[in-house]
């Protein structure tokens, strides 16, 4: 196992991970959102984003928070009742979600991310809905990064288990080659090696220049990977931060990250930073 | 424009017995669609049974109360019938093949090979089963007025009928009201939600199917003696109209509230006379054959109909928020 | 529709009230074609006997309401109410025997005199005592069609029947009579009837030539226009068509040229009628069809007249001069109202001799005869008439 | 069509026969038998008859004697084969036929009926049958009796070719004609269902206003060609495109509206109960309640082999067949098609695949109710006439048809049609005519039973 | 450090010392680790169950045994067939072949509501909320024994009212555990993807199950809360309750389970106590991956070698 390696990072200064360009234009941004299902009930109540190009930003924070809401609200699918939101300067605030896709940007739910009805192929090909043309060339880069789908084109997704579908979902939104990509837990529901995967495929998507938001349940692992993270708590920003101080930040692991997964970097990380630490590392 | 006699009219509909029968069908769709999320769209093949039960076994000299038990019990083994094979379906599929056996039933009613039973296409002559029931009420023959409001007091359209169905309409209220509000009312709400989720919790899923479906089914029979009480027992007019007009009364009122159907009722027929009389009497033949009128008329009640979905889709009892929660 | 205007003499007339006519007609729904004709032949009644003075000094009034089809009852229920609420004293309608065994108990439990024009039933026959109609009877309709059919020597009968009462019943007939005359019904016996509201006519059709017959009739009402086209297309020779009441009407408009040439048709009622139908035409331009408007021409004549006779609007006084004035007691005969008024005034009984062609009540008030018009297609597919035959209802 | 040859044959010899057969019943033929036709009048009564032998040429030369209350007459069957005897009394008459006048050949078909009592009226005519023939009850000829003669099938039946198989119960020949019937009935109907599958599975809406699209072009088509006096496909063309463009036009002020609104589709479908009713009286108020006729040529038969169709109908099958391959290829092999399912399936994900979904519907609208459109049109000169409710009587074959299918399966709406159009021309073989809706639903149910999901619906994965 | 002994933040008074783990330890401490073992008191014995979709065979179980009153966890790469094993075990799918037992009694070919009824009740990966029922009324359907639950005892609220009321205290009870309290009365369809997640488990938990299978549970539920609720887990397990989870969430199964068993294309492949199980090369290659426990911030995990290894792993896990 490479812990040599984890260590070298970890322990480096937390501004040298981030990788972003925090100053200067932001590339999509989001000021005082106010958003909701329910007339009169606000989900989000002034949530702020800040996007920069090539920036990996993560978003956690408990359950019904609003994260989810939060990318529905970027993208177009929940309306937003005050706030804006600009990409590359231009507002487009309640854009419709197909007029953002040809912008570039590309989003992956929570929920219900497939066609069941649709076979594998079929799902792929709504994801490259508006370049078809470009078919043949993408398909077979997806069928590279996830050989089943490639194998299994013909099954419906419907009867996809629950990991083959997350693993649908996220190829359908990477078909359009995005330039923005807003993902919704993405490795929920994958097995182990799959959500590592996962993680170090959004890092080089995003090294290849890809803008990316990801909203995770599996917090620690996305506050590794991304640049700079949102802690969203009952539809406001919490905390934010780089992603390796969020991680170390008590209050944060108190709240939202949980002691449960911390075997493996209590060794690495500053001590007095963390509630029990002084527990022997597992072997 | 004489008012008055409009307005009387408009009033008269809301204690009219077919109301009252449209209420009560109402009703037992609602425990269907409402309460259990069943799309029956044969609700009228329900009536239609259990008219036929009850005026058949009366005019075979059956008593008051024997003939109400065959209609319930024709309803019941119909329910059944229907039910075992279908209720595994997917809603959908439960929507076709209820509005397929009321067309059945109806056909065969009206074909000739039951001529003898069912009278075929002209049915059954009102005259013929109405003594045993006209016969129960207390009160003595003739007519009796109550304000602008004057009907016979036994015969046919009468205030004994009048009073019968209103006294079932309220007693099924108050049962969907208990029923609404029990475990049991529960269960079948989790089965319209999600059939799959609701099994996983040990509850038999078939079975309070079936039992929605031949409660409601009941409620459509007795609410079918109600219709065809003043009337005759005509096949066809109890056919998909019908099942559109209880629906319609359903969702008008809201679904799965205890009073909507009532409600609905009321206001679809007082509204439907309101229109046609004011249509009747306020155009002048110079603008509109009479026909015409008539038929002017009905268009102005579908998009009346329309426009009180369009901005009351959650019917006029119905909860907003619940329609808001998007299922799809 | 009464624009005579209050007369002077409404005053000094008797106690009576004006004498209101409410119709009960299909205006919508799949009946909606027969009721324009009917309409019109109420009206045109009302116009001549308001310009004869009226009944009993009173312009008589109508009020028109919609009786649909029996597939929306409910309709009908609330015309009534509405007719009621009218104070109407005599309700001409409704069209569909389904739709009459829908109000009956509600018009005539009002003491409401009800006179349908076209219904034909038979369990409508003694059904009230308030309840006439002046619709042919099947019987002799029925009788006069199948021996026009035996007459042409045709011994193997087809017949393309509804199931609706006004078919079963007038097929009933047919059969009855042809199977009598040593004919056969080869299609059309009971079990073959093709369901009102189908739409498609091809399997009938098909069916009723696989059993060979040499004549096809057909009774229906509108579906004949689709059965027409589809009978010649099979090689049907037209000459070997009857049709009935219901159907024998001007098809110039919807078939090519000689398509019905020399089919033939019967149509109860005196003969020529052409004067009467211009009249109609006149009140409704847009007619193209006088099924039962003579019939109910009449049922609004009978009931002024009833009324003069009894001198009374009311419907008790009108129930019980109808079958009077009708002719069961004899008496002059007359055929307008004009007439019948001068000869009731002179004291004598009258006996009204209408557009239908219709005897008088008899004791069901049901017409007690007919008189049956048959009539032969010319090559621009118009009816014309050919020849009367005059019918008793048997006794039943 | 390579029997041609021979089906001509058949037409010239039906033709042939009918013209025969015309002569003899046409008043024509009833000119130089003037002297002997009764008529009935206030006095006298008639009691006539035609006498044909088995093969259906008129029998002259017959011999009868009417015996009764006014006397005894004579009557000889003319050349039309024709007799009638005038009575002037009422009552019954005894009707005897001389055995020995007959043909050479001939016998009486029920020689129990000879002589027959009849009743006669004054005023009135009345018939006295002798049917010729073979000594059976078939009332139709036999193939023998038939060649014997030497004429063609067509001989005393109404001129119809199918004459030739034994009559009256279930031949080949029947069933292979309702089968036809079947098909392009079913043909016919899968254009409006298509549509109508469409519309469910994008949407998820059971439209009860569709047959009402149906109606409309079917009237349209009439306004075209009878109103304004359009040739029909020009009207055809017209009506089709007008009928496309109400839907669109619908979704744009009403259902897109009430999508956004998050209006449940239950709701929805009361709405579509409403705009059925209004569209319906709005037809009834302009056109009327009777049937209308789109033209009102008759229709050109085609006889394919024994089966017999029409022009018309053989070139509405084409164009629907046409047609339906070509939503059929839009549908499974343009992008936008795909989308339909795609948003069937799942609108918003639908939409973050960049699908315009409102457009997408937009379309399954119009091409909906262009369908319907078509399908009206073409229905409305299959069934030989279109009426303000000619749509509403089909749409519960359409659901039917639909459900048949699978539910939202364009090609299940396909294949349902065709078994309901099978089932609904072919079921009167077996059940009584009027009860043969019930037995597409009958079949229905039973189909359902078996195959829950549809004839190409597919099961549901649980969990 | 130990999973076990690390504090937890929510007070849990059954997480450490815990009589269950020790009995339940104590069983399974003879028990062979090979696929498909005996065990000394298996509440569920199933044998050569087989489910085959077309071609593709998603379940090959020759033998499985749960202990009773174990934590049990079933892990496997995607597609494996847990979801589809849990499917046949609760009557929601038809096995091609196989029989099985649950406390004795065959409950092959036995209906699902029965199954959940004798006391084995199963969550849904994808979950089922029933959307608009409020979240409370979610839970009271969960319950059992409740007579008002039968149409005619329905009508005679006295009936059923104070088993309502029990209901009800159970209910809210567990909601405050679930973090749902505050949700009580909004509809169950407007909670996000995780809060339905825990609704789904606190439904299944109302019936007091004799065994609860639960898959994976906690799939997108904060970290934080998922470590409270593993208290309630383990107190699950010391009121006798079985529980059978389907997770791909490492330290959870490393945390509570008692015994895993490892599926990969439908069979059994290896069972075994959670440290022994994970230390398996073979799991560990074909589901694990050789970077679990590596912080994936490190850049030389973006070396082209790093994503072959991945891709090669994800391919031994589909072989
Ligand atoms: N479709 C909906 N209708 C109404 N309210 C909703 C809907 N979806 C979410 N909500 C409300 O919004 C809140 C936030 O939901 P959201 O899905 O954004 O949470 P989340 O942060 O993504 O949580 P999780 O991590 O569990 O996915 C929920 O608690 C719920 O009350
Ligand atoms: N109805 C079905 N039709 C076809 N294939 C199916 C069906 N149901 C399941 N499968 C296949 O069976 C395999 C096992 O599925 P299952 O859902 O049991 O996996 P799983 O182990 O739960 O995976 P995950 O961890 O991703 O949820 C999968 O490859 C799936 O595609
Ligand atoms: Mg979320
Ligand atoms: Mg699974």
């Amino acid at each position: 196992m490479s812990t040599d390696s984890t260590t070298a990072v970890a322990t480096g200064d937390p501004s040298s991970v981030h990788r972003g360009a925090p100053a200067g234009e932001p590339l999509l941004a989001a000021t005082d959102l106010v958003a909701g299902y329910l007339p009169g009930v606000d989900i989000l109540s002034g949530c702020n984003l800040v996007v920069h190009p090539g920036e990996l930003v993560g978003i956690i924070g408990p359950n019904g928070a609003g994260k989810s809401t939060l990318l529905k609200a970027l993208f177009g699918l929940v309306t937003i009742r005050s706030g804006t939101v600009t990409l590359k300067g231009e507002d487009i605030t309640n854009n419709a979600a197909d007029a953002l896709v040809r912008r570039g940007v590309g989003f992956v739910p929570q929920n219900n991310n497939v066609f069941p009805s649709l076979s594998i192929e079929e799902n792929l090909q709504m994801g490259l809905y508006q370049a078809p043309k470009k078919w043949a060339e993408r398909f077979e880069f997806i069928v590279d990064l996830f050989p089943t789908l490639g194998e299994r084109r013909g099954q419906r997704a419907g009867s996809l288990s629950g990991g083959e579908r997350q693993m649908v979902a996220m190829a359908r939104a990477l078909m359009m080659n995005p330039s923005v990509l807003l993902l919704d837990e993405p490795s929920a529901g994958l097995s182990p090696v799959r959500q590592d995967e996962t993680f170090i495929r959004t890092r080089k998507i995003n090294r290849a220049g890809v803008s990316i938001v990801i909203v995770e349940q599996n917090a620690r692992r996305c506050l590794q990977i991304c640049d700079r993270a949102y802690v969203l708590d009952q539809g406001r920003n919490a905390y934010s931060g780089p992603g390796r101080q969020l991680m170390n930040d008590p209050k944060v692991i108190e709240l939202y990250l949980g002691t449960l997964a911390t075997d493996v970097e209590t060794a690495t990380t500053k001590p007095d930073l963390l509630p029990g630490s002084s527990t022997p590392p597992t072997p | 424009m004489d008012w008055t006699r409009i307005l009387t009219n408009v009033a008269g509909e809301i204690i009219a017995p077919t109301t009252a029968a449209y209420a009560l069908a109402a009703i037992g769709l609602n425990i269907h669609f409402g309460l259990t999320g069943l799309l029956n769209m044969g609700q009228a093949g329900f009536m239609l049974l259990g008219a036929y039960g009850f005026a058949i076994s009366t005019i075979a000299g059956w008593p008051l109360w024997a003939a109400v038990l065959v209609a319930i019990a024709c309803s019941a083994i119909f329910a059944l019938l229907l039910g075992i094979p279908t209720l595994k379906l997917r809603g959908d599929y439960l929507a076709i093949v209820t509005i397929a056996a009321a067309e059945i039933v109806r056909l065969v009613g009206r074909s000739t090979a039951l001529t003898d039973l069912t009278g075929a296409s002209s049915g059954l002559r009102g005259n013929s089963y109405k003594d045993t029931f006209q016969d129960a009420s207390p009160f003595a023959d003739g007519t009796f007025a109550l304000g602008p409001f004057e009907y016979s007091t036994n015969s046919s359209n009468s205030w004994w009928i009048r009073i019968v169905a209103w006294a079932v309409v309220g007693l099924a209220c108050w049962l969907v009201w208990l029923l609404m509000r029990s475990p049991w009312g529960r269960v079948l709400k989790g089965i319209r939600e999600d059939e799959d989720a609701v099994r996983s919790l040990g509850k038999n899923v078939y079975a309070y199917r079936m039992q929605s479906l031949v409660l409601g089914g009941v409620i459509g029979a007795i609410a079918g003696i109600i219709y065809v009480l003043p009337r005759a027992v005509q096949p066809d007019s109890m056919g998909r109209p019908m099942t559109f007009f209880v629906w319609t009364v359903l969702l008008l009122g809201g679904a799965a509230t205890v009073f909507g159907p009532v409600l609905g009722s009321i206001i679809f027929w007082a509204s439907l006379m309101l229109i046609k009389s004011v249509m009747r009497d306020g155009v002048p033949e110079s603008i509109m054959r009479t026909e015409q009128i008539e038929q002017f008329g009905w268009v102005v009640v579908g998009v009346t109909l329309m426009l009180l979905v369009i901005f009351r889709p959650q019917g006029i009892l119905g909860d907003k928020k619940e329609l808001a929660i998007n299922v799809r | 529709s009464d624009d005579g205007g209050g007369s002077d003499e409404t005053d000094a007339s008797a106690d009576a009230s004006p004498l209101i006519i409410g119709t009960l007609l299909p205006q919508t729904g799949t009946l909606a074609y027969l009721g324009p004709p009917e309409i019109a032949g109420v009206e045109l009644a009302v116009q001549e006997i308001n310009e004869a003075g009226g009944v009993l000094g009173a312009d008589v009034e109508v009020e028109n309401a919609d009786s649909s089809d029996a597939d929306h009852a409910e309709v009908a229920t609330q015309s009534v109410t509405d007719l009621l609420s009218k104070d109407v004293q005599v309700i001409i309608g409704a069209a569909s025997s389904s739709v009459t065994l829908n109000v009956v108990d509600d018009i005539t439990g009002a003491e409401v005199v009800q006179i349908s024009p076209a219904n034909t039933a038979t369990s409508l026959s003694g059904y009230s005592p308030f309840y006439f109609r002046t619709a042919p009877p099947d019987t002799v309709q029925g009788a006069a069609l199948a021996n026009l059919i035996t007459g042409d020597g045709h011994s193997n009968i087809g017949i393309l029947v509804f199931n609706d009462d006004y078919g079963t019943s007038l097929r009933d007939v047919v059969k009855a009579t042809v199977e009598e005359a040593g004919a056969t019904v080869t299609y059309g016996n009971a079990g073959e009837e093709f369901d009102p509201a189908a739409s498609s006519f091809s399997g009938d059709v098909t069916a009723l030539l696989a059993t060979s017959p040499d004549a096809i009739v057909i009774l229906a009402f509108e579906q004949t226009k689709l059965i027409i086209p589809e009978l010649i297309a099979a090689g049907v020779d037209p000459t070997t068509l009857y049709l009935v009441d219901g159907n024998t009407a001007d098809y110039s408009a919807d078939f090519e040229p000689g398509t019905l040439e020399g089919a033939q048709g019967t149509i109860p009622g005196a003969f020529p009628s052409t004067e009467f139908q211009a009249k109609l035409k006149e009140l409704n331009p847009d007619l193209t069809d006088y099924a039962y408007a003579p019939e109910s021409y009449d049922a609004t004549i009978l009931a002024a007249l009833a009324a003069v006779k009894g001198g009374g609007t009311d419907g008790p006084t009108i129930q019980e001069n109808l079958a009077s004035v009708s002719g069961a007691d004899g008496g002059t005969e007359v055929s307008t109202f004009a007439d019948g008024v001068a000869a009731l005034e002179a004291g004598d009984d009258i006996h009204y001799v209408g557009q239908a062609g219709t005897g008088s009540f008899n004791e069901d008030n049901d017409p007690s005869s007919a008189s049956i018009g048959v009539y032969k297609f010319d090559a621009s597919n118009k009816p014309v008439f050919v020849k009367g035959q005059e019918g008793e209802v048997p006794e039943s | 069509m390579d029997r041609s040859p021979t089906a001509h044959r058949v037409l010239l010899a039906t033709l042939f026969a009918l013209l025969a057969l015309a002569g003899a019943v046409l008043p024509v033929g009833a000119a130089q038998a003037a002297e002997q036709v009764c008529v009935a009048d206030a006095s006298t009564g008639c009691i006539n008859g035609t006498i044909k032998t088995a093969a259906g040429a008129p029998a002259v030369g017959i011999v009868l004697t009417v015996a009764g209350s006014d006397g005894e007459h004579i009557a000889t069957t003319g050349a039309d084969g024709r007799w009638s005897v005038a009575v002037t009394a009422a009552g019954e008459y005894t009707v005897s036929l001389d055995e020995t006048t007959l043909p050479a050949g001939e016998t009486l078909r029920d020689p129990s009926k000879n002589p027959r009592t009849v009743t006669a009226e004054v005023g009135n005519t009345t018939g006295a049958l002798f049917p010729l023939g073979a000594p059976t009850a078939a009332p139709a000829p036999s193939d023998g009796a038939t060649s014997a003669d030497g004429t063609t099938g067509a001989d005393a039946a109404v001129g119809t070719p199918t004459g030739s198989e034994s009559g009256g119960g279930v031949s080949w020949l029947r069933v292979g004609q309702q089968a036809t019937s079947g098909l392009i009935f079913g043909i016919l109907l899968a254009l409006a269902s298509v549509g109508l599958s469409l519309i469910y599975g994008t949407t998820g809406l059971s439209n009860f206003a569709h047959g009402e699209q149906v109606t409309l072009g079917g009237i349209l088509a009439y306004v075209g060609c009878q109103t304004l006096g359009l040739p029909l496909l020009v009207s055809g063309i017209i009506a089709v495109a007008i009928a496309a463009a109400s839907g669109w036009f619908q979704d744009a002020v009403l259902w897109h509206p009430l999508r956004r609104r998050r209006v449940g589709t239950t709701q929805q479908m009361i709405v579509t109960i409403g705009l059925s009713m209004a569209l319906q009286y709005s037809y009834q108020y302009f056109f009327g309640g009777g049937a209308l006729r789109i033209v009102t040529e008759n229709p050109t038969m085609l006889s394919l082999g024994q089966i017999r169709v029409t022009l018309h109908s053989l070139i509405s099958v084409i164009i629907a067949v046409l047609v339906l391959a070509g939503v059929a290829y839009f549908l499974l092999k343009t992008r936008i098609g795909r989308a339909t399912r795609a948003v069937s399936d799942n609108p918003a994900l639908a939409a973050a695949s960049g699908i315009n979904v409102e457009g997408v519907i937009r379309m399954v609208w119009t091409l909906g109710a262009g369908l319907a459109g078509l399908g009206g049109v073409l229905m409305g000169l299959y069934l030989n006439a279109t009426s303000w409710n000619m749509g509403g009587a089909l749409l519960l074959l359409m659901f039917a048809a639909v459900t048949l299918g699978g539910l939202g399966a364009a090609f299940g709406a396909l294949v349902g049609s065709l078994v309901i159009g099978l089932v609904v021309e072919m079921s009167s073989l077996v059940i009584p005519s009027d009860m043969r809706y019930a037995g597409a639903l009958l079949i229905l149910i039973l189909v359902l039973l078996l195959r829950p999901q549809g004839i190409l619906g597919r099961a549901e994965r649980i969990g | 450090m130990s999973a076990d002994s690390h504090p937890i933040p929510t007070p849990t008074p059954f997480a450490t010392t815990s009589t269950g783990k020790d009995r339940v330890l104590a069983d399974l401490a003879l028990v062979a680790h090979e696929p498909g073992v005996r065990k000394p008191d298996p509440i569920v014995v199933a044998d050569s169950v087989t489910r085959h979709f077309g071609g593709m065979t998603a379940v090959d179980v020759d033998h499985i045994e749960i202990q009773r009153g174990a934590i049990t966890a079933l892990i496997g790469p995607n597609g494996a067939g847990k979801t589809t094993l849990f499917n046949l075990l609760t009557g929601f799918d038809h096995p091609s072949t196989g029989t099985w037992t649950f406390e004795g009694k065959s409950l092959s070919g036995v209906a699902a509501a029965k199954v959940a009824r004798s006391g084995m009740v199963r969550t849904f990966q994808l979950t089922k909320a029933l959307s608009r029922m409020t979240v409370i009324e979610n839970m009271r359907l969960g319950a059992t024994h409740q007579p008002g639950e039968s149409l005619f005892t329905a009508l005679i609220p006295p009936l059923w009212r104070a088993r309502e009321k029990e209901i009800t205290v159970q209910a809210e009870e567990l909601l405050e555990r679930f973090k749902l309290g505050a949700m009580r009365d909004e509809f169950a369809g407007s909670l996000s993807g995780g809060q339905r997640k825990l609704l789904e488990m606190a439904r299944a938990l109302m019936s007091k199950p004799t065994m609860v299978m639960l898959d994976e549970p906690m799939a997108g539920v904060n970290p934080a809360l998922t470590q409270s609720l593993l208290g309630h887990i383990i107190a699950l397990r010391e009121t006798g309750t079985t529980v059978l989870f389907v997770e791909h969430d490492m330290h959870m199964v490393r945390h509570i389970s008692d015994w895993v068993i490892v599926m990969a294309e439908g069979r059994i492949v290896a069972e075994g106590p959670p440290e022994e199980v994970m230390a398996n090369q073979a799991v560990v290659d074909a589901y694990l991956g050789a970077h679990h426990d590596t912080d994936l911030g490190d850049d030389s995990l973006l070396a082209d070698e790093v994503m072959e290894q991945l891709e090669a792993e994800a391919l031994e896990e589909k072989r």
